[in-house]
């Protein structure tokens, strides 16, 4: 829409006056990694972060959330519990951008998902231009998630003394305008974005051996392919590959009740196709015993069956799965082995 | 009083212990702490950790300690036969915990002579065992100490007339669901990845790697496991340590 | 598709348990109202989200057919874990929370004119029961009407009397088998596939309704391919693990199908190369 | 005296952690038998910890006991960097102190409020009293909360601690949760003035018997991890000369091994420490114990509840003060010890809630432990307990049998005895 400059010195007051109206998160520090978290000092927001332990998508849908609130006499109807907030997050990466085009189909297409929508109805998301490779897992470049151009509200790139800030949305350009003393930017201004954009780019390696248009077409013919066996040897079926991923969406929902009985909340938590009972039905039947199986559907969900559904692949290169992953498993190099 | 689940009143509850610390009985009383109304949910007839009244009439068990005694089966199976519902409260009584540790030393003989010399005669200890090994077992609440919370949500399980369940999960999830920093990525081990879930990953959020004090998983991928402690620097001898730590306990170790 | 309002999507509402009937040692029969005499407005095959607060869950198929709904309609239940014992354990008067219908269920239109085969295997009854029904109540739109029924034993032998009526029915052709007999069965014994001896098809003009255990498909499939069926013109009801019943949670992906929402009512030919469908 | 005969037989004493037996026999008022029987099923810990890397022994030994856990983890520790010569922060001793403090309030509070007071009030057990007395209940629960929560800040939880490792901590608080407990801290010292004026009102058994106090002593500070070891008769010894205090042996009469110093039996805990070490209370825990009538040298083994109570105010005081110390100092992550590949011997003492424990390693050049001796308070309270309880007998012959029993059970559980931690108690069958 039109692109502003901020001065970094004067990021900590917008941060600042937006936390006066919002709930402020972004990326702050946690031990030698980061993570996602409220802000409550502009000192703490750590923007050149290299990436974080679980993408931003835990606040539109948190890892643990009511659905509603019951009582058991059986009379009185439940009631819906919707918990959202009105919030703006800042340093979102762009392959968690990417990420949320996936979830936002996935929770819009069919039915509507309120508690997902409400949440992000309520957030504006401030992106920001990765200009180095944030670690040797990330593939965004090969899943073309290195860049975005809509999905935001502001999208900022490091200009060395200044942000450039990209305005996605009516929205954001308000919040830009009223909590901030950014100004339009000027045609030097572009050209030093230009120049940015196009010296990050050789810095970003393409990993992929084939171009990742083909990738939906070499997921359909990998089906019975021997690599799910051999994978399955070294997997942990540990699950944290799904937990961590900003494109993984399912879950598992509990009934909660106090110690009188009376009252209680059902709620979903996060889960994982890779566990052992994901996929277990009443009788004991377990449609993907095998960690193969739940190999092959959690790679086939990312390399397949999202984008027949959502038309957006589902996995996004951020390599956060394959960071995490104590067996190793890295989903650029299943693809790249598939491909051979 | 309101009627449970299962229509009836509440119902009778008593606690024993056998070869353990009582860290886990001392856990019910911490529950207490945020849920007085425990003792309104259920009646505690017996529970000598913190009471003199002693009631045999009761529905639900829960007990706590591994059986280490030929003394101790004939103690279990008198419970077993009053109770409707054993529950084992603990990892000493899930899967024998750390007493069992001592069934990896070279003889039981050995252990009794290393600790109380030429008087270890006077034992008649046996390897110890889960009390399932034992008597039937209708619902296990893992963990060394166990976790308040889950304590509570089986209490509340059993009330509602449902089968207590417990995670099939392992640890990794909840540390991930907490976004815990992996103790891999701080140079530790962490037996998280076949470790049933359930204590909300207390160790590696406190800086910890998992023991595995709440038992395996179900199909845990051990060979796995244990290539990724190796390649993580432990010896030979300390990756055995850390897989027994917890459970040590082996079927076969009784079967003499 | 039911639109739902967003906010209610998973809030299930409070309906009513009307009558109870126990129909063997493990299932009941519940008709239910929905609150304000509501109807459900279900197409046969579709399932309802059935809840008890603190207890949980779980997907149950409509086993009325809509077309006998007077506003009310029922539901088959077998007991197999804490949930449906729970429901087991309810009385008339008692409530229960009902979210849908859901899913994709047969389709009646595609079926005019036709013959029609259903091969039910035990509970499979339940879901085809509604179709059945509804069937018979528009006799006069469709060809032969084929019921195959099998149950591992004759205590397990569902809606006894409803099966009465359709063998007494002339234009209903109404085959029965239990895998092993007892001292007072009379009829067939053998697994449903035996039955197919018995009957002959016009294969270009028939459809066939199948639902059962997972194993009663694979040799089910196999008769109907034999009796050279289009796989286009073979529908059946698949169960899996559902968590939502909306295409949201995941448990009850088929490869790239949701059975919530692609299913649970499939063609064969929807399936037949989907590794994990059968 | 009247010739009477008095038989108690108390069999599996409740309210104390593990299982004992009181045997008391009197044939025409004479002391026939007056044991102390424990029925506990030992464990062997020490054995067990053979062939283990020392990094677990902390975590193993904490099993020993639900109560202390964290007293075992800490003497645990303090072994095994002695083995191994490591040297541990002022940041690190800080966190141990306010830790241990934690558990002796924990303790200490259960003991009081939960296991002994009953008996005053005359019911069976906590839960009636939490319908007599509940504001007596809820406040002994408050405060256990805060304990705990103390606790649980530190090291994750009070039962078997976790952040808390050889030379240091895999986990922090932080300022924020530091100043939050120093508030609640202060908070607190209302229901600790309640606690202290609640035992005020309690009918302590009159009751004397002269004996050794034995405890850990320090100049600067009431001594519960380090120290010497010293005596109310007069001895100190350094930590590694412990085997001459306890002196460990058996008695025909009885299958728990005793120990003994300087007369036939000692007394380890709240009341020793306090008898040995009351310079160095909290002022306003020395004001406590003047107000319930306590000064050194204290002889009446049921006033060890009152010795309890008196620490649990000077434990509450000095956490607060040493929280101050620890945002004053600022906390820093620090590097946490390496294995140097050298082994050696190493005693680690602290006082523990129920008194003097000691733990006595030898590790390998493999960092694999070799040897273990565990000694535990209750094990060297019982020849003390015995001898209290022929003291006491012959006083009270003539109460009824009931109240004999109900004084016996009050006497052996005022030592808070731990009978499940029996890394050494024998085990036989009785009659
Ligand atoms: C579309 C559809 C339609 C259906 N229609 C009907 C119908 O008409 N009638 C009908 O009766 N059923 C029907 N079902 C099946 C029904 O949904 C299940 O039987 C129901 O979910 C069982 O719930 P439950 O809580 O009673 O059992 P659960 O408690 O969930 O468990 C049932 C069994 O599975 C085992 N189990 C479950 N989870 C675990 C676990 N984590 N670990 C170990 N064991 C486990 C239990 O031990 C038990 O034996 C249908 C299912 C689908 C998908
Ligand atoms: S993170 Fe790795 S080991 Fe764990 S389930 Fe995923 S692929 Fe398997
Ligand atoms: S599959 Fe792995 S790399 Fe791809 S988006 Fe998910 S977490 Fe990131
Ligand atoms: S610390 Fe342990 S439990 Fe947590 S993610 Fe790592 S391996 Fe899993």
């Amino acid at each position: 829409m039109s692109l502003w400059i901020i001065d970094k010195s004067a990021m900590a007051t917008f941060v600042a006056n937006v936390m006066g109206d919002y709930r402020v998160v972004g990326p702050k520090a946690k031990g030698p990694q980061f993570a996602f978290d409220e802000i409550e000092d502009p000192a703490e927001l750590r923007l050149d972060y290299n990436t974080s332990i679980l993408p931003p998508k835990k606040y539109f849908q948190p890892q643990e959330e009511r659905l509603m609130t019951f009582k058991r006499n059986g009379d009185s109807a439940p009631e819906a519990v919707i918990e959202a907030e009105a919030t703006v997050i800042f340093g979102v990466h762009t392959c968690d951008l990417h990420a949320m085009r996936v979830l936002d189909q996935a929770f819009t297409q069919n039915f509507p998902d309120a508690h997902y929508l409400t949440r992000r109805r309520q957030a504006l998301l401030i992106g920001i231009e990765c200009l180095e490779p944030c670690d040797e897992h990330s593939f965004c470049k090969s899943m073309g998630t290195l860049t975005i151009s809509e999905g935001y509200d502001l999208h900022l790139t490091d200009l060395g003394d200044v942000y450039a800030v990209d305005v996605g949305s009516e929205e954001g350009l308000t919040l830009l305008k009223t909590y901030s003393d950014a100004r339009l930017a000027t045609e030097s201004d572009m050209q030093q974005l230009n120049r940015a954009l196009s010296a990050k780019w050789p810095r970003f390696p393409y990993k992929l051996e084939l171009d990742v248009d083909e990738l939906p077409a070499l997921m359909s013919q990998s089906y019975n392919n021997p690599i799910w066996e051999t994978l399955a040897e070294k997997c942990l079926a540990c699950g944290t590959c799904n937990i961590v991923c900003p494109t993984c969406f399912c879950f598992n929902v509990y009934d909660e009740v106090d110690l009188n009985l009376e009252n209680g909340e059902r709620s979903r938590r996060w889960d994982s196709c890779m566990l052992d009972v994901f996929a277990r039905v009443a009788g004991g039947e377990n449609f993907r015993e095998q960690r193969s199986a739940r190999l092959r559907h959690r790679f086939m969900r990312k390399g397949l069956y999202l984008v027949e559904r959502y038309k957006h692949l589902g996995c996004v290169g951020c390599g956060r799965c394959a960071r995490l992953c104590l067996a190793d498993i890295s989903p650029i190099n299943v693809f790249n082995e598939l491909h051979e | 009083m309101a009627e449970n689940g299962n229509g009836s009143a509440r119902p009778k509850v008593a606690f024993f212990d056998f070869a353990c610390c009582e860290g886990c009985q001392l856990t019910v009383i911490d529950a207490l702490q945020t849920h007085l109304e425990l003792v309104e949910a259920v009646e505690i007839v017996q529970f000598r950790e913190a009471m003199t009244e002693k009631g045999e009439d009761y529905q639900i068990a829960f007990i706590e300690g591994s059986c280490t005694r030929k003394e101790d089966e004939d103690r279990l199976r008198k419970i077993r036969a009053q109770a409707g519902i054993v529950v084992a409260l603990g990892a000493c009584a899930h899967i024998g915990g750390v007493n069992a540790l001592a069934n990896l030393q070279p003889s039981l003989q050995d252990v009794r002579q290393y600790v109380y010399g030429d008087k270890w005669d006077w034992y008649n200890t046996y390897p110890a065992r889960p009390i399932s090994a034992v008597i039937q077992v209708d619902a296990f609440i893992p963990g060394c100490p166990i976790d308040r919370v889950e304590f509570l949500s089986v209490v509340k399980q059993v009330l509602l007339g449902k089968t207590p369940a417990i995670p099939d999960y392992p640890v990794c999830v909840e540390c991930k669901l907490k976004e815990n920093v992996c103790i891999f990525d701080k140079g530790g081990v962490c037996l998280g990845p076949i470790t049933r879930a359930g204590c909300d990953a207390i160790c590696p959020t406190y800086g910890d790697g998992c023991e595995g004090c709440r038992g395996l998983i179900p199909n845990p991928n051990e060979n796995a496991m244990q290539d990724v402690l190796l390649k993580a620097g432990l010896s030979v001898e300390q990756l055995r340590a850390r897989m027994t730590m917890f459970n040590a306990y082996d079927p076969a170790q009784i079967e003499a | 598709m039911t639109q739902i309002a967003e906010e209610l999507l998973y809030l299930p509402v409070m309906a009513k348990v009307l009558e109870v009937e126990s129909l063997t040692e493990l299932e009941k029969l519940f008709l239910i109202q929905l609150p304000d005499g509501h109807s459900l407005g279900n197409a046969p095959g579709q399932f309802v989200e059935v809840s008890l607060f603190g207890i949980g869950e779980a997907p149950i198929s409509v086993s009325s057919s809509p077309s006998r709904s007077n506003g009310a309609f029922e539901l088959c239940i077998r007991r197999v874990g804490d949930l449906t014992n729970a429901l087991h354990t309810l009385q008339p008067g008692d409530t229960v929370g009902i979210r849908g219908p859901f899913g994709h269920g047969f389709s009646l239109e595609k079926m005019k004119g036709k013959d029609i085969l259903f091969a039910a295997g035990g509970l499979g009854l339940a879901p085809l029961r509604s179709l059945i029904n509804q069937v018979l109540d528009e006799r006069g739109s469709f060809g032969r009407v084929i019921i195959l029924y099998g149950t591992k034993q004759p205590k397990e032998i569902l809606f006894k009397e409803e099966l009465q009526e359709w063998a007494d029915r002339k234009d209903v052709e109404f085959h029965l088998t239990v895998d092993r007999g007892d001292e007072t069965w009379r009829g067939n014994v053998g697994v449903i596939t035996t039955l197919f001896s018995k009957i002959a098809l016009n294969s270009r003009n028939t459809v066939a309704a199948i639902c059962g255990p997972p194993i009663m498909y694979r040799f089910v499939l196999m008769e109907l391919m034999g009796k050279g069926i289009p796989e286009t013109q073979i529908y059946l009801s698949l169960e899996r693990r559902m968590k939502c019943g909306v295409g949201k949670c995941g448990h009850c992906q088929i490869n790239n199908l949701y059975c919530c929402l692609d299913g649970p009512v499939f063609k064969y030919s929807q399936i037949k190369g989907v590794e994990e469908a059968l | 005296m009247s010739k009477v005969d008095v038989n108690v037989n108390v069999h599996h004493l409740t309210r104390v952690e593990g299982h004992g037996n009181i045997v008391v026999d009197v044939k025409n008022g004479e002391l026939v038998k007056c044991e102390l029987q424990i029925v506990e099923a030992p464990r062997f810990f020490e054995a067990m910890l053979r062939g283990r890397p020392y990094t677990e022994a902390s975590h193993i030994t904490s099993r020993i006991c639900g109560i202390c856990a964290t007293g075992h983890a800490t003497a645990s520790l303090r072994a095994t960097e002695t083995a191994l010569g490591v040297k541990v922060s002022t940041q690190t001793q800080l966190l141990r102190k306010l830790l241990f403090h934690g558990e002796i309030i924990d303790s200490h509070v259960l003991h009081v409020y939960m296991l002994v007071a009953p008996d005053f009030l005359g019911v069976g057990s906590v839960l009636p009293l939490a319908k007599s007395h509940p504001e007596v209940v809820k406040r002994a629960l408050r405060i256990k909360k805060l304990s705990g929560d103390l606790c649980a800040m530190i090291s994750g939880r009070h039962t078997h601690p976790i952040a808390m490792t050889v030379g240091g901590f895999t986990h922090l608080p932080t300022v924020k949760e530091l100043l939050a407990m120093r508030k609640r801290l202060v908070a607190a010292r209302e229901d600790m003035n309640e606690t202290m004026a609640l035992l005020k009102t309690l009918p302590w058994p009159r009751f004397q018997r002269e004996t050794e106090y034995v405890s850990l002593k320090k100049d600067d500070e009431y001594a519960f991890i380090d120290g010497v070891v010293a005596t109310t008769d007069g001895f100190t010894y350094a930590l590694p000369d412990y085997r001459q205090v306890t002196n460990e042996y058996l008695v025909p009469h009885s299958t728990a091994k005793h120990c003994k110093h300087n007369r036939d039996s000692y007394m380890v805990g709240a009341l020793a420490r306090f008898n040995n070490n009351y310079e160095q209370l909290h002022p306003r825990a020395k004001a406590a114990a003047n107000e319930l009538g306590m000064k050194p040298v204290v002889t009446n083994s049921f006033l060890n509840s009152g010795a309890q109570a008196v620490e649990m105010l000077h434990c509450l005081e000095d956490s607060i003060q040493l929280i101050d110390q620890l945002i004053d100092r600022g906390l820093q992550e620090e590097p946490l010890y390496q294995f140097q590949g050298k082994g050696g011997e190493g005693v680690g003492s602290c006082d523990v809630p129920r008194g003097t424990l000691f733990h006595d390693y030898i590790i390998d050049d493999d960092g694999l432990i070799q040897g273990a001796n565990c000694i535990i308070p209750t094990g060297q309270n019982y020849a003390n307990m015995e001898a209290d309880m022929r003291a006491l007998v012959p006083q009270i012959l003539d109460r009824p049998q009931e109240e004999i029993t109900h004084l016996m059970e009050m006497l052996i559980r005022a030592y808070d005895p731990c009978i499940s931690c029996s890394t050494h108690f024998l085990d036989v069958e009785f009659l």
